[in-house]
């Protein structure tokens, strides 16, 4: 069993004719993904690197038997795009694109609750399962080798530089999600958590978070309570100032909760290491393994 | 975005909700004007986007115009938080009765706007729900249902009211929420709310935050609030027009990379092998050359820097444009300081190329690169 | 409430949707003026609230400003379903590529709004549910959760379109659903939407009915309209005041009952026995004697009626309240018409001793009370 | 086992201080209903007929035990009332205010049904059980005797007619209910027809309807597939004239469905014998019981 995606995903591609769709579509093809179908109202019956596109998620997947969905449709329209695609019970649903109104975010992330569909991002690199070679995102493929490690991440770059760091250590992963970078998004480290922790494909955690929210804290608490596999984690964002915005709608501090070191005292008490540097990560993998 | 009390409160009247009388000035004799319409004693009020302006002396009390006058005087030279105080609002000091907390914001983990008010109102939320948590109450909305008015009035029951008060505070959470999402409001807060001795309730302050997701929908409102430039210096607005997140620290390597988390680790990273950043830097995703080098070029414009640390990890961002920017930027002069480049991901081996063609090193790690930029800023010093 | 063509039409462009360049005209001269506004050809519509007053002859093409006005002339002379013609609407001729029928309206099964569509307009919705079922496509709409753009766009798959018409009639059924929503719409249909041969989709034809339950919220836009006294005779706008329903036919029974289906029960029974019913009066819920008195007042004035028939079942309304009332009509002279009174339920006895104190005779069933109001009829003719 | 209301239900009243409310809850009290409590926000500690009030329905149902509803308040806030008492779980909900508009009557239908929750009207008389002494409703409950009739109607008057004759002819009723007379109603008349089928305190099924709409058309339909029970049915509007408006909402012909004499035909071929007036219901039920 692996976590969300498996060899029997059937991909379609919301927004496939824009230029972030027609790229990563290629090079999802490319890395292994079973991309069957694109989706742009009114291009029906073109192709996009061989992908024949629909009119509407409903058509594509009755054509194509799709199963799952990747969003790359812009910010104003991909709150419409994902309840399509919940609409149509395609499971997980991927929403790449960043800035979409926080008011969408949670109208599709309840209307995915409601249906039991996993909603992944938005503002996500998307996700993972390397023994599949099924990659529903925009990630560098080949920093992530196949195996029992299971890696969550807040963080884009920062998430491809520790799977880089980990397969170079030899360490191979089950499967990688990237939670996504906004305030509200479809898959909580809690419940990537629980995923991870029912996996019989996935021995050990790997978290990676960063300043703002409470939400590692709440990860840390939950581990310590459910959850027996080892696990690790990496916080960014220890130097940064207070109340300085960092990017990241998420990486903002204010108060005491949300910084760095709350959140690494969170992992210690619940007994998980947290590293110094992205690179340290292998290193306690290998002690916990 | 932040508005402004004055611009929030000018949204809030829009949408009939009651707000003592006043108006903003932008000098002495206008608060003195504003004041004597008014025709009461007044509040005079330091328009800062940032918090605690009461306690840095932001706030006055006068009786007479001519001593809002004065006040206004002194509030207009203050700097709250660093930030230059350029209006003040004068309002009628009101007769209160009860002061109340009420806000409305997006909780993370819910993944819904959560409500929340207190009887207890006057002082910031968090100090409030130090001293007296069981007071806060929160009522989290259905994002397709919105705030329904018996939930509203549930919530002014909860919060200790009785009698005519339920309806008419349900009245005022009802209206806040239909500014919420008529405005894509990612955070407001009323503190206090101000229940007057005749049974009014009015919002004595008003802090509203737009989602910066939902801009787009609310230009009509963004142009009409006129606002003057941001309080940026302008390598900030330069970064700003550019879509970067631009940071300035007070140390002295300029960190340059792609992606928030990233840039964070690679600060902290420089922070661990004993130097200091100066600049947090995060180019985004899908950065072409010519970004790469308008990067470059707004971290050497900051004075404090003494050398560049490029950590690029390559995933939508391609490292042979990474290369030929750096290279670019080279070329044209615009780095005085050392450069330390680690560079690995989507098309590494191109990228690698250029730079070994142009003969500008490169590092295979973040940590050596941490490392080298650390020890190339001390032994300049 | 109906609205007129031009009225909807003039709401659907203050949510802009398109309809065709046009506008009103009450006289023939003004007829003209439009015509020669347009600046082309045009067609001449009937403004009246029924339906098929194509079929009636009131819609005509006009070549020319004069002829629009010779048309105008015509049609304003006209009665559609026994309704004047008091206005036309001059609106330019369309290129039509395409006629497309597009309702939105109460589903009472399902008791939600269905959107209702079809690519083949032009004709009745009933007509073409007739000949072409298959080319109707219904959707129905989740009442807390509204029209979602991606229904929108499927209604419009499903409609037989293709390429870019697929959002810009998704754009009009979006547009559609706003209006019914703000504007609390019972059922609208625009039949044709015109798909033109450039490409854009205008609505050719208007009808919009505002749910008479939730007209409270709509008071402005009641008052724009500027509506003319109803086409209702004085009985009828008397009866409309005091809230009761009140319906002329063509017999010589007043039948004044309380609730709906009671009193259309009761012309059935009048029937039944051989009798017509001139008046179908509800004097509603909870009637007091002044009401009644002014009900049976309203009713005498109809000069058909031979004979009144009184027939309350008591549940709100209160049988003392119905018999006081008949007692002061009877001493005021009202009745100059034979009486039959059935009165049963809540408080019957008091009401009873009322009668029988004055010396009105009353029935026990309304069964007896329909024959004997027969009979009387019928010995007096 | 009786219909939606028994001995244990205990009823509130929402909207207990308006005139309304006071004059029938006093009535409903006389007849024998166990009202509780009733709601009015900001009232909370006054009576009204010796009934406590409460400032919300939560208050109301928590301090005593309430589990049914009857609504009077004023049409512009009947459906934010009945969401209240749906979200504290009463059932059923009856609202008996008319006028309410037709978008909120959708919302709070729907609101019930996500909850399993009956909503009796808008715009209905109530429900009356008359052998457990329990009105929830504004109907004269001397005309309503006890038996093992279930009558069912989208009028008022009409059904005490139709009751007061039952009554007179010995035949008594387990419940009554007022569907209502509005387009969108919270029981549909096949919803009650399948209630009364199930219920082992009812006997036979009395149906009383109007023209306009299908709901008739369709019930007669359900019954013909569904129901061995013997029913009956009265249809009011034989001579109505066709595009007149008369009194209902509901009460309006439009095209040749909704005509009386199509939903006659309809419960003929149901093999549901219809009467000619509203007395020879009694006559038939003797027929078929």
């Amino acid at each position: 069993m692996v976590v969300l995606v498996d060899k029997d995903t059937r991909v379609i591609i919301q927004g496939i004719t824009g230029s972030q769709g027609t790229f990563h579509s290629e090079s999802m093809l490319m890395y292994g993904t079973k991309i069957v179908a694109g989706v742009r109202a009114g291009k029906q019956g073109e192709e996009v690197n061989g992908i024949p596109v629909y009119d509407s998620v409903k058509a594509a997947r009755d054509a194509q038997n799709a199963n799952a969905s990747v969003i790359f449709v812009p910010a104003p329209f991909a709150g419409d795009a994902a309840l399509e695609a919940i609409a149509a019970d395609l499971n997980p649903v991927v929403v790449i694109t960043e800035h979409v109104p926080v008011f969408d975010e949670m109208r599709i992330i309840h209307a995915a609750k409601r249906k039991d569909i996993t909603v992944i991002g938005p503002n996500t690199p998307g996700i993972i399962t390397p023994s599949a070679k099924q990659k529903l995102g925009i990630m560098p493929g080949h920093v992530f080798s196949g195996g029992r490690v299971g890696l969550m991440s807040r963080s884009g770059t920062l998430t491809y530089e520790i799977a880089a760091g980990m397969t170079n250590a030899g360490i191979g992963i089950s499967t990688a999600i990237g939670l996504g970078g906004d305030p509200c998004v479809g898959l909580t480290p809690i419940e990537a958590v629980d995923l991870f922790n029912k996996d019989s494909g996935t021995d050990a955690i790997v978290l990676v978070g960063e300043i703002g929210g409470d939400a590692e804290e709440r990860a840390a608490a939950y581990i310590k309570d459910h959850v027996k596999k080892p696990a690790v984690a990496f916080i960014a964002g220890r130097t940064a100032p207070p109340g300085k915005r960092m990017g990241h709608a998420g990486a903002i501090i204010s108060g005491s909760s949300g910084t760095a070191a709350a959140k690494i005292e969170a992992f210690t008490d619940a007994g998980v290491p947290v590293a110094e540097k992205p690179s340290d990560i292998a290193k306690l993998l290998k002690d916990v393994l | 975005m932040k508005l402004f009390e004055h611009e929030a409160k000018d949204i809030f009247r829009a949408f009939g909700m009651q707000t003592p009388p006043g108006g903003v000035a932008k000098t002495p004799e206008e608060a003195k004007k504003r004041a004597a319409e008014v025709g009461k004693p007044v509040v005079v009020k330091a328009q800062v986007l940032a918090g605690k302006r009461g306690k840095a002396g932001g706030v006055k009390f006068a009786d007479t115009p001519e001593e809002a006058a004065k006040h206004a005087e002194e509030i207009l030279k203050m700097k709250i938080n660093n930030l230059p105080v350029k209006a003040v609002l004068v309002e009628e000091k009101l007769d209160i009765q009860q002061e109340i907390y009420a806000g409305i914001t997006v909780d993370r983990n819910e993944r819904k706007y959560v409500i929340i008010g207190s009887g207890a109102g006057g002082m910031s939320i968090e100090e409030l729900a130090e001293e007296s948590p069981e007071k806060i109450i929160k009522h989290h909305v259905e994002p397709d249902f919105g705030l329904q008015p018996f939930e509203a009035r549930e919530i002014a029951i909860a919060m200790g009211f009785s009698g005519k008060n339920i309806s008419t505070l349900a009245g005022f959470f009802l209206k806040l929420w239909e500014i919420v999402k008529a405005q894509d409001v990612e955070l407001t807060e009323i503190n206090p709310l101000i229940l007057t001795a005749d049974g009014r309730f009015l919002a004595a302050d008003a802090r509203l935050n737009i989602d910066d997701n939902a801009l787009y929908k609310h230009k009509k409102l963004i142009e009409s609030l006129k606002r003057e430039p941001m309080e940026q210096n302008e390598r900030e607005r330069e970064a700003t027009q550019e879509g970067m997140a631009y940071v300035e620290l007070d140390g002295d390597i300029a960190c340059i990379c792609n992606g928030a988390g990233l840039t964070m680790a690679t600060l902290d990273a420089v922070s661990l092998y004993g130097g200091k950043a100066s600049t947090f830097l995060d180019l985004g995703g899908g950065s072409d050359a010519e970004r790469v080098e308008k990067g470059i070029e707004i971290a050497m414009k900051y004075g404090k820097v003494k050398a560049i640390l490029v950590n690029i990890m390559g995933g939508i961002t391609r490292c042979d444009e990474v290369a030929k920017g750096i290279v670019a930027a080279k070329r044209d002069g615009d780095i005085t300081v050392p450069l330390v480049i680690r560079m690995v991901g989507t098309n590494e081996e191109e990228g690698q190329e250029i730079l070994r063609q142009a003969g500008i090193p490169f590092l295979k790690t973040m940590e050596e690169a941490a490392q080298r930029v650390v020890s190339l800023v001390e032994e300049g010093a």
